[in-house]
């Protein structure tokens, strides 16, 4: 294990930015979100969660894939260029860290998503662990321990000192080149700041949901169940929940005429949405029940179905603190599964 | 299956030759710009066309694997896109990606076994394909038999296709009808469900159908009553795709996404998904 | 607010039982004490409406579309803020006030749970009115704040307790305890004004440039309820399900500002819902500041039917080249 | 965040660069202005394109944020006076959009002398090659619109 | 995806001296959806219109754009053109390289480039354009005349005369306008009113017209076709029915100091009074702000006296609606009063008078029944001077920029009399530029100076002082270059013309634009001179511009033609470019219906599949018969449901867009 002092912190991104790009939680009017790192960027390595998860990194909100060129009856096309270079997501929760596993079985599968995959081949992630999680936290439930980030290097900050440890090749890499910041250290402050941790998690409130009714009934079952309508009858209908999620993976391609050229990128959009599904006039998910249902469904039921009993959620809580409504998945969860507790 | 290293980049095509088969069902030829055929597929298989600027839209290629030359769409004019390629002319250059979906399949499970092709309306462009497949490889088959049914005659699509190569075949038994008594009509008047329980259909088929959500769902309650099973039917979802590739969240109906895990479905697969989306 | 609700728990029963309505728009306890849930109930289980200081969310737009499908009446309940949207949507058509039954309820003012938690205050078990002050039991400790200090950005400048639409009160407006204005309303808009356009260039765009376009704002805002967005119908031509960069951010902030504008209530949905918190309030004040120097005094939803300052017009009005003249 | 680099106004160099300025003109009384301009041939900057509409009050705020959106430099809307308008009151709701709009350009920190609205009437061509001309120098000396421009449709 | 075809105009070298109109056609005929382009000398030409009609057969166009003058100059023609050929005539767009390119540009390289641009914005409209059907709508066979001076008067008659139903309306008491006050007319030097009571005679007589007199129009809603007024017909206090006309009222009235309106105010007359012997109708009118039964309630000697019992002091202003299919507004003039011009001393001396007054000075009728006075002493005057341009052809801001186009010739005519009646009278003319194009008048002017002895200087008038006894005027000769000082008897100023200040209401209420001086646009200057550019409303006479009695009548009656045109026809189609509403992303919030100035938008329940929801829904619904097509709604509507036909909103945001690239 190795440490740097905080205080020097600074030095240590500066001379990771000056090789690749750096991508820090970092406060803009307010609110922290992972944005890349430039000097004098107010870096809050203290903040628990960004607004956006971290999947930005690997899925941005929004990306070009390729231009086109119309020339009379010709059109040619130009692939947008993939990531190539390495870069550092640095300061990932434990809970971020694991959505990109879920991510990486719907982009990686084949065919794999190449503008995804080139990310993920390229990002050095450096996760960094919890000490003071929110009462909104349920990651536990998914098998995750948040003190120890499932991530190419992992840190802790714990009285100053930022604490750190490669997990990877990758991380080992990376912890190699920028070696001259750091020292090394034992393992005493973070095994107790684990610790303490541990005890803090158990008292959470929602440390022990109930998921199993999920995964023992039948897809149609939960599919048909009356609660649905009452649990949707407010949705507003609108992304945040979407887009707050680090699981959260639909996305749009849509075409943008600049007046030379047509644009073709693909940005994030909401099963939320009431015209997600409308194509040619005809929508398949016509009310927010159903929209709602598709949601949840695909969080609790079909991933787990599709992916070997891997839920489509990491327990972040983003959800639960964005929603204008406070509808969420742990109410839909307890609502549905409630009596299997 | 052959695949290019670009999923998601589509490649280019050239539309040589539009043919308007109904009022509103154009078949499009497409060639790649060297004048191939732009991909390989498999019967039941579809592909991504797209205009730029105008929209990327899913359909089912009509033509057979076995055609060496070219590759056909029956389009039918029903949104935004589809406008714009009815108003397409030949030498026009489209975008091209795929082929995605499962497809029938026509070298496992219904090889060796006698066919019922059953479509309605446009639905005949997906089991298009398959037909001339199988024509193509007709050792492989046993008997095949065509319900194709339509609003009017001016509807029925390929109707030149289906009058000078598939009726005159042997081997192959062709029932055309309409829904109401026309001029000039002679054949069949009548729904597809319908003339369905007419036919005196043995239960030794595998029965492949395609159409109107409607059609489709009195079609296959008649062919339970007839006897046959839901095991021995299959179908083509209707394509509610963007990315093909199973990855934006779309066409999910319940755990299956249609573009990668269908859109061909055997009847008592659907019957363990949800019957909404 | 015990007392209230146990008086409006009383009052929806009656209601129920004289056969007015069957079905209520209320709130509902979450998993917090905070994250209460706008939710609709029915005679079976009236008594798990919740109302307490986190029932901030303006629910008369819910009545939009939910006011439809039941035999009898709905039951809205209203605060005195709500009604003016109520008023609006009458004025506007969007809803029938023949379906609904409004029955006004007071309010002394609504907590933010993002002010509370602004304040450094983490791990939220619970949270208790003491006073003046709310005491918040926490993961780690026991908290205190003044709840002045985080109330919802629409209670700082409260319009009062008067209730401007609906069929009954639950007391009388008189009766009400009443609700001090905290701050002017315009006091932050005038900072803005202030600066110099540069300043206020960089200000908007490190807010602006946080949003994630959920369309939160949008679809919370009770004067946003066409039934397509232009920003979702792919043949305005200004469609578009993200802001891919700097303009179309700008773009659709102002023309959400601008089609609300003279309609806007200033009830502050739409930066209570954002989630990057930005201060979208900022907009729709800015317009109602500028109707109101330059059209007169107006609120919107005040009294129904009445004609928005955009949609009537004086032949003396200042031309539009005050913008460049007013200094 | 680079704004400060990016957003800045860049003054037009002499004759290097050519602000663009789309003049949306009403059908009865401005855009006759224009032809009776061009009867007069009052000459006004070529880098003005006037798009006719039927009164002022068609303009949309949309289409004047389409403008800069695809690179003008500075929009203008020209109506009937006040009290002429052919259809009678379109120019005052015109009005207050306009100013409403403009004011809220400002207070986005938009420079609000990129936007301009006049009232020209059909026989005022004189006026009509005025006002281009003078809006023409303004957005000249304002230079090149950095803040309002979708860095998309730039070439 | 239309087939375009890209017509460019030389307009012989108006527009190919600036505009290298090859490269304009070539560089728009590489532009997406052109299959046609080139350019010819005059596309308005038959041959040009033969090369449009035979491009849309030989090429299968769909739609036309092309590279000309203004469409408010040809569009009409052009639309013509393109439908005989078969496309519909709404397919067509025109990008005006004439007036706002070639004109006003001198670089040929910069005015190509920005032609080239204009044709690419005009084929990215056409592209989205679509074909539209006139709207047939009945038509009201009955015209309201606005105004009953000469201008009125023979507009009603010559309309009357071909069978049409027809209203004049109004405001004074009697009709006969202006020209009732003139002595005599030049240059034949008839007399004014020995022609003009005849025609209010004919006009009173004519059933088909109907005069409502002391009344006034209050508003105008509806469109061509389908007007609706409102008439105000104000209170006379006196049954129109039952008076006879006999003036015995006005000799008893106790009330004498009103001003006498036809007089010019020179005199007084009664409260109740009868404007003068030949009015029509020949009816008492009773003064309220003079009448002392209706300010106090005393008096009502006037109903004592009047044997027809017409005296009616509690009739009551009475609102009148009625329908038309044309409106003409024949509102007439006034002379400014020039009190701002205190050098002339119009304020302080009663000898300093306008022409008009001068008028009824020399008229027989007039209040010294035809003898010329001074109006301060009753004596013959010695010398009289006259001043031009007295308010016109100026710049200041008292002044009118115009020329007032009469005052040469009435002066010529004033002096003419005066000489001829008193030989000994001196008469002086101070002019700027005397200005005689007409018949006969150049040669009567010169009769004035050649015959009578008329004294015509070219100078300006700085100073009338009043002398002891006679006025001081102080002028400048500007042939000799030196300074006069005269003395006179009397000054006659020829006070420039304006429109009658009631024009600006009447304007606002037809919406018929007005030009900065408040005289009514026509639709095109040349080609279109009495209609206003809003259909139905036609314009006769001063209303429009500074006119002589000849060219009034001649203005009046092809106004009346063009209300025959009209009101000989059963339908009228309407013009397509209007609103129409999208029923699935209306609101039914009613926005729109506030805004539209016409109340074309109401509101019903539909049934409508939207993103595959059937509902009922209520939805904003357009009268095509009345919506204009302004599109206040447009933007008025959030969702963006209200489009306009013609002008829809991708159409303008493709021409931004094109214009932007």
């Amino acid at each position: 294990m190795l440490k740097i002092a905080l205080a020097g912190i600074d030095r240590l991104f500066a001379a990771i930015a000056a090789s690749k790009k750096l991508y820090l939680p970092i406060e803009n009017a307010g609110e922290v979100e992972f944005s890349e790192y430039s000097e004098g960027a107010k870096v809050r390595l203290d903040a628990l969660q960004t607004v956006k998860s971290a999947k930005d990194a690997f899925f941005p909100f929004t990306e070009n894939m390729m231009q086109f060129h119309t020339d009379g009856k010709n059109i040619s096309v130009e692939a947008a260029k993939r990531v190539d270079e390495d870069f550092v997501v640095f300061g990932v929760r434990a809970c971020d860290a694991r959505s990109f596993s879920i991510l990486d079985k719907v982009f990686l599968a084949d065919p794999p998503d190449s503008f995804y995959a080139a990310r993920r081949a390229h990002g050095i992630i450096v996760g960094l662990a919890c000490h003071r999680p929110e009462e909104t936290c349920f990651c536990t439930n998914f098998g995750i321990d948040p003190t120890k980030p499932e991530t190419d290097v992992t840190a802790w900050i714990e009285d100053g000192v930022l604490y750190w440890e490669a997990q990877t090749e990758k991380g080992k890499a990376l912890t190699e080149e920028i070696s001259a910041f750091l020292e090394a250290s034992d393992e005493k402050a973070v095994e107790e700041q684990r610790e303490r941790t541990k005890k803090i998690l158990e008292r959470l409130p929602l440390a022990n949901l109930d998921l199993s009714y999920f995964k023992t009934h039948p897809e149609l079952e939960i599919f048909k169940r009356p609660e649905w309508k009452e649990l949707s009858s407010h949705c507003l209908g609108c992304g945040t929940c979407t887009f707050v999620c680090p699981t959260c993976q639909c996305y749009d391609i849509r075409d943008y005429n600049t007046g030379h050229g047509i644009v073709r990128y693909r940005c994030w959009d909401s099963c939320m949405y009431s015209d997600f599904t409308l194509m040619a006039a005809v929508n398949s998910r016509k009310s927010q029940v159903e929209r709602f249902r598709q949601r949840f469904m695909h969080k609790l039921v079909y991933n787990p179905i599709n992916h070997e009993g891997e839920f489509g959620c990491v327990g972040c809580g983003r959800c639960l603190r964005k929603c204008p409504i406070s509808m969420n998945i742990v109410k839909v969860a307890k609502t549905l599964g409630g009596e299997q507790a | 299956m052959m695949k290019r290293p670009e999923e998601q980049i589509p490649a280019l095509g050239v539309v040589t030759d539009v043919r308007r088969d109904t009022p509103d069902v154009k078949t499009f030829r497409v060639v790649s710009p060297e004048g191939k055929k732009p991909l390989e597929h498999m019967p039941g298989q579809c592909a991504m066309l797209s205009l730029p600027g105008i929209g990327e839209g899913m359909f089912s290629i009509t033509s057979s694997p076995t055609q060496e030359e070219y590759m056909e769409f029956s389009i039918k004019k029903c949104g935004h896109l589809t406008s714009w390629l009815h108003e397409l002319e030949p030498g026009q250059m489209v975008t091209i990606r795929g082929p995605y979906g499962n497809g029938f399949p026509v070298e496992t499970e219904l090889k060796g076994k006698n066919l019922l092709f059953i479509a309605g309306g446009i639905g005949l462009a997906p089991l298009h394909s398959v037909i001339n497949y199988c024509r193509h490889y007709r050792q492989n088959y046993g008997d095949i038999e065509i319900i194709y049914g339509s609003r009017s005659m001016d509807d029925l699509v390929d109707i030149r296709e289906i009058q000078e190569e598939w009726e005159p075949e042997e081997g192959l038994k062709v029932h055309l009808t309409i829904d109401r008594p026309q001029d000039g009509w002679n054949g069949h008047v009548g729904f597809v469900p319908n003339y369905v329980k007419e036919l005196n259909l043995s239960l030794d088929k595998t029965v492949l159908i395609c159409g109107p959500p409607i059609m489709i769902k009195f079609t296959l309650q008649n062919l339970q009553e007839l006897g046959f099973s839901r095991e021995q039917v299959y179908t083509t979802m209707e394509l509610r795709m963007k990315c093909g590739i199973g990855k934006c969240g779309r066409c999910n109906i319940g755990s299956k996404y249609v573009c990668k895990d269908g859109p061909v479905f055997r009847f008592d697969q659907l019957d363990e998904l949800p019957d909404e989306y | 607010m015990r007392d209230i609700r146990e008086k409006l728990l009383k009052k929806i029963h009656e209601l129920f039982d004289a056969g007015v309505v069957d079905r209520v728009v209320g709130w509902k306890a979450g998993e917090f004490c905070y994250d209460v849930t706008p939710a609709l109930f029915n005679a079976g289980n009236i008594d798990e409406i919740l109302y307490d200081a986190f029932c901030g969310p303006n629910q008369s737009k819910f009545l939009v579309k939910g006011a439809e499908g039941g035999e009898k009446k709905i039951l809205a309940l209203l605060k005195p803020c709500d009604t003016y949207s109520y008023n609006q949507l009458i004025t506007e058509h969007r809803i029938d006030p023949e379906k609904i039954y409004a029955l006004g309820i007071p309010c002394t003012g609504m907590v933010d749970i993002n002010k509370i938690r602004a304040l450094g205050i983490s791990g939220i078990l619970g949270i208790e009115e003491d006073g003046e002050n709310l005491k918040i039991e926490t993961l780690y400790g026991t908290e205190s704040c003044k709840k002045a200090d985080v109330l919802l950005e629409r209670c700082l400048v409260c319009k009062g307790k008067n209730h401007v639409a609906g069929d009954e009160l639950l007391i009388p407006d008189e009766e009400a305890p009443e609700v001090p204005k905290c701050a002017e309303r315009m006091t932050e808009v005038e900072k803005l004004e202030a600066m110099s356009p540069e300043e206020r260039f960089n200000w908007w765009r490190s807010q602006l440039s946080k949003c994630i376009r959920c369309n939160a704002c949008r679809n919370a805002c009770p004067a946003c309820t066409c039934r397509t967005c232009v920003f979702d119908n792919p043949s305005s031509g200004v469609s578009a399900k993200v802001n891919t960069n700097d303009f179309e951010e700008n773009m659709f902030h102002i023309i959400r500002a601008f089609h609300v504008a003279g309609r806007c209530t200033d009830c502050g949905e739409c930066s209570r819902v954002c989630p990057q918190n930005i201060p979208l309030h900022l907009l729709n004040r800015k317009f109602i500041k500028d109707i109101d120097e330059f059209y007169g005094e107006y609120q919107a939803g005040a009294e129904p039917n009445v004609r928005g300052p955009l949609i009537s017009y004086t032949e003396q009005d200042v031309e539009p080249s005050i913008v460049m003249t007013r200094g | 965040m680079q704004l400060n680099d990016t957003n800045q106004a860049v003054p037009a160099e002499s004759g290097a660069y050519k602000p663009l300025i789309v003049a949306f003109c009403c059908n009865w009384c401005s855009y006759a202005g224009a032809d009776t301009a061009g009867s007069s041939r009052l000459s006004y900057p070529s880098n003005i394109k006037i798009i006719r509409v039927p009164c002022s009050c068609r303009v949309n705020p949309l289409f004047i944020l389409r403008a800069f959106q695809r690179g003008a430099d500075g929009v203008i809307l020209c109506g009937c006076h006040p009290g002429d308008c052919h259809y009678t009151t379109g120019n005052y709701y015109a009005r207050r959009r306009m100013t409403l709009l403009f004011s809220m350009l400002d207070y986005l920190g938009i420079e609000r002398e990129r936007t301009r609205v006049e009232w020209i009437s059909a026989a005022e061509g004189a006026k009509f090659a005025a006002t281009m001309n003078e809006f023409a120098e303004t957005i000249n000396r304002l230079g090149k619109n950095r803040k309002l421009r979708d860095l998309r449709c730039e070439i | 995806m239309q087939k375009i075809g890209v017509f460019v105009c030389w307009c012989g070298s108006n527009i190919a001296a600036t505009v290298d109109v090859a490269a304009v056609a070539e560089a728009l005929g590489k532009q997406p959806g052109v299959v046609y382009a080139t350019d010819y000398q005059y596309m308005c030409s038959a041959s040009g219109q033969n090369l449009i009609k035979d491009a849309i057969r030989d090429y299968g166009l769909t739609g036309v754009v092309i590279c000309a003058c203004s469409p408010r100059m040809h569009e009409a023609t052009f639309r013509k053109t393109i439908s005989s050929a078969g496309l519909n005539p709404y397919m067509l767009e025109i990008a005006n390289i004439r007036e706002q390119c070639s004109w006003i540009h001198k670089d040929r390289e910069e005015a190509t480039k920005k032609a080239i641009t204009m044709g690419t914005a005009a084929i990215a409209k056409v592209q989205l354009n679509t074909p539209l059907t006139q709207m047939k709508s009945p038509v009201t066979k009955r015209a309201l005349v606005i105004g009953g001076g000469i201008a009125g008067m023979q507009t009603a008659l010559d309309i009357a005369d071909a069978g049409f139903e027809v209203d004049i309306v109004e405001k004074k008491p009697t009709i006969g306008g202006k020209m009732a006050q003139l002595d005599k007319t030049f240059p034949t030097l008839d007399c004014s009113s020995c022609i003009v009571t005849p025609k209010m005679v004919d006009t009173a007589a004519n059933e088909k017209i109907t005069i409502f007199s002391y009344a006034e129009v209050e508003n105008v809603t509806g469109f061509i076709g389908n007007f609706k007024a409102t008439i105000k017909q104000k209170p006379r206090y006196v049954d129109a029915e039952k008076c006879t006309g006999c003036g015995l009222c006005t000799t008893k009235c106790p009330s004498k100091k009103s001003l006498n309106e036809f007089n010019m105010g020179l005199n007084t007359r009664t409260a109740i009074y009868i404007p003068f012997a030949q009015a029509v109708p020949l009816v008492a009118t009773i003064d309220p702000d003079a009448c002392i039964k209706l300010k106090t309630g005393k008096c009502g000697l006037c109903e004592k006296v009047c044997e027809a019992g017409a005296i009616d002091y509690a009739q009551k202003e009475e609102l009148i609606e009625r329908e038309y299919g044309a409106v003409v507004v024949a509102t007439g003039y006034n002379q400014i009063k020039p009190v701002q011009y205190e050098e002339y001393l119009y304020n302080q001396s009663r000898d300093v008078v306008t022409s008009l007054e001068f008028e009824r000075l020399m008229s027989a009728s007039g209040p010294t029944a035809g003898h010329l006075q001074c109006p301060s002493t009753g004596k013959l005057p010695r010398h009289i001077v006259f001043i031009q341009c007295v308010g016109s052809r100026g710049t200041a801001c008292r002044e009118k920029p115009y020329c007032s186009k009469v005052c040469c010739m009435y002066t010529a005519k004033h002096a003419m009399l005066v000489k001829d009646h008193y030989p000994e009278v001196e008469c002086t003319v101070f002019y700027i530029d005397v200005r005689t194009p007409g018949k006969n008048f150049d040669e009567f002017y010169r009769r004035a100076v050649e015959q009578y002895g008329v004294h015509y200087i070219k100078g300006m008038v700085g100073k009338v002082e009043q002398g002891d006894g006679c006025l001081k005027v102080q002028a400048s000769d500007l042939l000799d270059n030196r300074q006069l000082h005269l003395e006179a008897d009397m000054v006659v100023l020829a006070a420039a013309i304006e429109p009658d200040p009631s024009a600006r209401k009447i304007g606002t209420m037809l919406t018929a634009s007005m030009d900065t001086n408040d005289f009514f646009s026509e639709a095109h200057a040349k080609l279109r001179p009495v209609e206003s550019p809003t259909a139905g409303v036609f314009l006769s006479g001063m209303c429009q511009g500074p006119k002589d009695i000849p060219e009034t009548v001649s203005q009046a009656s092809a106004a009346a033609s063009k209300v025959i045109g009209v009101l000989s026809k059963d339908f009228l189609l309407s013009n397509p470019c209007i609103a129409h509403s999208d029923p699935t992303l209306c609101n039914g919030c009613s926005q729109c219906q506030n805004v539209c100035a016409y109340g074309a938008i109401s509101y019903e329940d539909q049934m409508v599949v939207d993103k595959g929801v059937r509902e009922t829904r209520r939805v904003a619904v357009v009268n095509e018969a009345i919506c204009q097509g302004c599109g206040a709604c447009t933007v008025t509507c959030p969702s963006g449901a209200m489009d306009l036909k013609g002008f829809a909103s991708n159409q303008i945001m493709a021409e931004v867009d094109a214009i932007c690239n």
